[in-house]
């Protein structure tokens, strides 16, 4: 998750303007992404996977974008884009916490977490804060049971974490918080 | 032989039930001969009263009166009956809940409407509150049988009031049971 | 074309590798250990025998997961043809102080060490992990050096595909994934079924929460996974194989996406594996977080591309599967198998465990329980064993209330049930399921109705929404669990809750509906009172 | 037209019948006059098994099959009108009422609707289950139609009648479990629609009133869902003017 962020910024800050038909040179590494697959329409996920790396986010325009390099309906991936819970259609925040809910994690009061950042940052789960400045997520398991309540920040992974000691991290990151 | 006695309640809905109810014409008659209509929007009592052998409510739950209504029917009732769609599924009157929390309705429509004097209606046990959500009979009493139709047609509903006189519930195959 | 690995000389060169250094430290660098530190703690060592110079005496080796996550990071200390010592907990300080002690003093470090003489070392029998916390996961070589691809290599030099299939027969291994369905009976109707292109399809989209021992095969022994691939594949005449990963492990995907190319190069992979007649494609496919592409069906229009529904079967995959051809899918934990059984024989697998589940099964322990992490045990061992002795029990002197295992697809087994053999149908005889092994132990102080609320929000999440029973009938126990959790519920609710759980179970499309009222369904049989206790007594509710 | 397929002997609740070698359970049922109620089953479109009102009992072992997706073999025992049948049935449209905003009393489709009558078919007098109401926008967007995902169920008759008759895939899903919904095109107006050909096989396949002719009142919509049928059979056997044979 981490290298997926340093990739994006890095992408968004120097090829922003070029020589991409589209005026965005981002489109260059999706476009070596559809070459090297040959195009196959079966390549849609992997496609979206590599377009949200690049641009952080799915918008219409790269939706729209995909369907035509694919030769795909329109309306066929947009329901295969929204189908998976990974796609996300909103830009993220500057920070991103996700909490694992998994079953262990559950157990040991995943719950509590959530709703304590969402409360104090008057943030749902799976949206990002008004500001901009926090996307807070849950997962279904990080497969780091041994570590529950497991919770990632900005990429890193986490264990044995509480309510206190989540606000203390996002405090750290994003400010006070309210 | 004591006569059955009948009650009918509106609650929630338009009277279309009730309309259709008196569309027995003739029959009533027949109907006074062997029941007492004891409770009525079409007939002037103030107190629902007690040991009525079945009451046929029409209409959703909306409001607070509508629920305490509802309450006492219940304890005072030895069948109830769902009388019509609203009664059975909130139908048009529960067409509000998509729209979320009743205090918003209100505002949009008395308060932000253009042709309207920006003033949501307020007076006090006259003016029951609004339930959050529109719930159909069911979901807040015990019912015995259920009567849908928007209305339910006269010859269904005389035959639900017969059967009930034998003792037995309406019938609830076919269609005596259709929707809308 | 270059010449294939020489298996045995790489495994004369490893054996010297092995020997250089007095002293060689195996690190666990599984995801659960880097979470709790384990990368510093690499580093740690590895500048210090830099600056110490004990290049020469010392190797500090990353390795895949040692089993007890809840004490990572953890470390082995290696003398050369002798002792061992394993120690828990280490920080970069503690990592320089035990090396050193061991180096320099010949002395251990008790404060850190872990005493491998409980049944949490003891009572396991490691096939599936035996390479955790032994082979480096990066380098084939390694892998190689403990036997690796030796299997693949009997197979495709002295078998017929028909006498592989007849071993995994004799093995009796059933798939690790869910039904624990007979792996024999689907290679065969693969090698049976006819057409140019067939496939084999490595199940990777390991959802239950609670289970991640795919994603420590994935990531810490990449090549025991490919190598099973190949010799399912070349069992069943197929030559195109995908692995399907959830997109939730992205360092899985690199593991296999780096050892699929080092495996082609070296020509366990590719056109004329290790010289015979025998081609192989692999290729990694990625999930994008749908629990439901697990199911065989599902996961297959997810690899086309499409959203990921379940299709109705008949016709089953192995008649007509990824773009209308045969296809075969296997659960990883089944294809990690494959290279033991080939190597040691049918009737070894199937001399452990039970009759009727052979060989052994890898659990991934957590909750409310001392030691968690990932064990392998014998199928059949007791629940108790499992829970008590390899778990070391229950923290803070609590009682032991419930352990769930199959997931959102499985059940709660009460107390009185501890000493039931875990196997496929005893678990299923207690309305439970074996799934892919996840298992939460849980205290006293877990109510049982939140557990079965929380898994239907899991499979509400989850449900793809094709069929009316799981897409609204989830949706409606949902309402009716969190009615009775709040204590607003009725005995109506009670009812009606019962009724939509046989109505999903047996009108829902997939094996995802159909086992979705499953933890409703065993919390109700072994813990009615805790429901009954949060009735609301009136009949109706109230608005 | 004569059949000379092989054919089996399958019996209906009790009551023998033939069948053919390849067909399912419910082309049979209803070649042989027999009712097995389905919705998302229609004739013409490929099968799609998701609303599951068809699912009839194999005596072996008593698992639960959908019909529609299930095909006859020798000696097959089927059930239909069972008590649990009957009962998971009635359930199962029960769910579908409680999902949408189906308010027949206001409906275009009102008295020519399939989900209406299967209610009267299934005995189903009033829903058990909290209706959901979720909040659904109308999309009268179409010069020509109007879709309310209100009364929608998903059946998916309109995703594929334009896919595989029409060839313009204008229709998908969204999202998931209890969010999916319909969408055109990348979830725009359905008159921003580029590949919509205004052809109106949705509209006619519809089984309730949720995809409708514009300026419809109540009770005015009729579907024509077997419009299908009939071009399947002018198409495969160039019978163009035969709705007998057809239907």
């Amino acid at each position: 998750m981490s290298d997926t962020r340093t990739r994006r910024v890095a992408g968004a800050t120097d090829s922003q303007q070029g020589d991409h038909p589209s005026g965005d040179n981002r489109f260059d590494l999706v476009d070596k992404h559809l070459k090297r697959a040959r195009y196959e329409q079966d390549q849609l996920i992997e496609t979206l996977h590599v377009a949200q790396d690049v641009f952080g986010y799915l918008s219409e325009d790269i939706l729209i974008y995909v369907a035509r390099a694919l030769r795909l309906p329109p309306s066929m991936v947009y329901g295969v884009a929204t189908f998976y819970h990974l796609f996300t259609f909103d830009p993220p925040g500057d920070h991103s916490c996700t909490v694992c809910t998994g079953t262990a994690c559950f157990v040991k009061g995943a719950d509590d977490i959530v709703q304590a950042v969402s409360d104090t940052y008057s943030v749902p789960a799976g949206e990002t804060s008004e500001d901009g400045s926090l996307t807070l997520k849950t997962a279904r398991c990080l497969g780091s049971c041994g570590l529950a309540p497991v919770v990632v920040f900005d990429g890193n992974v986490l264990g044995h974490q509480d309510t206190e000691s989540t606000l203390e991290l996002v405090a750290g990151a994003v400010g006070g918080g309210g | 032989m004591k006569q059955a006695s009948i009650a009918t309640a509106w609650l929630g809905g338009c009277s279309g039930c009730h309309m259709s109810f008196l569309d027995m014409d003739e029959w009533l008659f027949e109907l006074a001969d062997v029941a007492d209509i004891v409770y009525s929007p079409i007939a002037d009592v103030k107190e629902f009263p007690s040991d009525v052998d079945a009451t046929l409510v029409e209409g959703a739950v909306a409001n607070e009166d509508n629920l305490e209504l509802a309450l006492e029917i219940r304890a005072k009732s030895r069948l109830v009956l769902s009388f019509g769609d609203c009664a059975v599924s909130g139908n048009v009157t529960a067409m509000r809940n998509p729209l979320g929390d009743p205090q918003q309705i209100l505002q949009n429509v008395y308060v932000e409407a253009p042709d309207r004097d920006g003033l949501i209606p307020n007076a006090p046990g006259i003016v029951p509150p609004l339930l959050p959500q529109v719930r159909p009979l069911h979901k807040v009493i015990r019912v015995d049988a259920f009567l849908p139709g928007c209305p339910p047609p006269a010859d269904r509903i005389q035959a639900a009031l017969e059967a009930l006189l034998e003792g037995a519930l309406p019938p609830n195959r076919g269609e005596a049971i259709r929707w809308g | 074309m270059a010449a294939p690995i020489d298996l045995h000389e790489v495994m004369e060169r490893e054996r010297e590798e092995r020997f250089r250094t007095r002293w060689r430290v195996k690190a666990c660098s599984s995801t659960a250990c880097l979470s709790a530190g384990a990368g510093a703690t690499i580093k740690a060592m590895e500048d210090l025998v830099e600056r110490d110079d004990m290049v020469l005496e010392v190797q500090v080796i990353p390795t895949g997961c040692m089993g007890l996550c809840s004490a990572g990071p953890l470390i082995r200390m290696m003398r050369r043809g002798g002792d061992e010592a394993d120690y828990r907990n280490v920080t970069p300080e503690a990592a320089v102080e035990i090396v050193r002690s061991h180096v320099l003093d010949e002395e251990p470090v008790p404060e850190y060490q872990l005493d491998t003489s409980m049944p949490f070392f003891t009572s396991q029998e490691r096939v599936v992990l035996a390479n955790g916390g032994v082979i480096n996961p990066d380098r084939i070589e390694s892998y190689v050096a403990h036997g690796g691809y030796q299997a693949l290599e009997k197979a495709l030099t002295t078998m017929k595909p028909k006498a592989v299939v007849e071993e995994i027969r004799k093995s009796g291994i059933r798939g690790r994934g869910g039904a624990g369905y007979p792996v024999a009976s689907k290679w065969s109707l693969l090698a049976a079924a006819s057409g140019k292109t067939k496939y084999v399809v490595a199940n990777g989209d390991e959802g239950d929460p609670g289970a991640y021992m795919d994603r420590t095969i994935m990531e810490d022994d990449p090549h025991r996974l490919i190598e099973g691939i190949a010799i399912a594949a070349y069992a069943t005449g197929a030559n195109q194989a995908y692995i399907y990963v959830r997109a939730e492990y992205p360092r899985a995907i690199e593991r296999l996406d780096r050892a699929i190319r080092v495996a082609r190069r070296n020509r366990l992979l590719g056109r004329k594996i290790l010289d015979t007649n025998f081609d192989l494609t692999v290729e990694v496919r990625i999930g994008a977080g749908a629990f439901v592409c697990g199911e065989e069906t599902a996961l297959m229009a997810s690899i086309e591309g499409r959203r990921g529904t379940p299709q109705l079967r008949p016709p089953y995959p192995t008649e007509k599967g990824l773009w209308g051809s045969p296809t075969m899918i296997n659960n990883v934990e089944t294809l990690a198998n494959i290279a033991p059984i080939i190597s040691r024989g049918g009737d070894w697998f199937a001399s452990l465990g039970t009759e009727k589940s052979t060989g052994t099964k890898v659990f991934a322990l957590a909750g409310d329980i001392t030691n968690t992490g990932l064990i392998e045990v014998p199928m059949g061992t007791t629940l108790r064993e499992i829970v008590e002795d390899i778990g070391g029990g229950i923290p803070d002197g609590k009682q032991f209330k419930a352990a769930q295992t199959g997931g959102p697809s499985g059940g709660c087994i009460p107390s009185k049930f501890l000493d039931t053999p875990v196997d496929y149908d005893s678990l299923r005889e207690l309305g439970s399921i074996m799934g892919s092994g996840g298992l939460i132990v849980m205290d006293e102080d877990v109510q049982m109705p939140d557990v079965a609320k929380y898994f239907m929000e899991f499979s509400m999440d989850e449900s793809c929404g094709k069929c009316t029973p799981c897409r609204v009938g989830t949706v409606q126990m949902h309402n009716l669990l969190q009615r009775l959790c709040d204590g607003t519920g009725s005995k109506q609710d009670l009812r009606d809750l019962e009724h939509l759980c046989s109505v999903v179970r047996d009108t829902s499309l997939c094996g995802l509906g159909q086992a979705a009222p499953n933890p409703v369904i065993s919390t109700l049989q072994y813990f009615r009172d805790e429901y009954i206790a949060l009735i609301d007594q009136q009949e109706v509710v109230h608005a | 037209m004569r059949d000379t397929r092989p054919t089996v002997n399958i019996s209906f609740d009790g009551v023998d019948y033939e069948g053919y070698v390849g067909e399912s359970v419910l082309e049979c049922a209803r070649r042989n006059g027999v009712t097995i109620p389905s919705l998302c089953f229609l004739e013409g479109l490929s099968v799609w098994g998701g609303c599951r009102i068809c699912v009839v009992e194999v005596a072996e072992g008593h698992r639960l099959r959908p019909a529609c997706a299930t095909q006859v073999t020798p000696d097959m025992e089927i059930k239909i009108e069972t008590p649990r049948l009957r009962a998971y049935r009635k359930s199962v449209l029960e769910l579908l009422f409680a999902e949408g905003n189906h308010v027949c009393a206001v409906c275009v489709s009102n008295g020519k609707c399939e989900l209406q009558d299967m209610a009267v078919f299934s005995g189903m007098d009033h829903v058990r289950y909290d209706y959901q109401a979720p909040r659904r926008e109308v999309d009268a967007s179409h010069p020509k139609y109007v879709f309310d995902p209100n009364r929608c169920i998903l059946c998916t008759r309109c995703v594929r009648v334009c896919d595989e008759i029409e060839g313009a895939h204008v229709w998908d899903i969204s999202y998931r479990g209890e969010h999916a919904e319909l969408i055109t095109e990348m979830n725009r107006p359905w008159g921003d629609s580029l590949s919509c050909t205004w052809c109106g096989k949705c509209v006619a396949v519809c089984p309730t009133g949720s995809l409708a002719y514009e300026g419809r009142s109540i009770g005015e919509m009729e579907h024509d869902p077997v419009m299908i049928k009939r071009l399947a059979v002018a198409r495969s056997r160039g019978e163009w003017l035969d709705p007998e044979g057809a239907i």
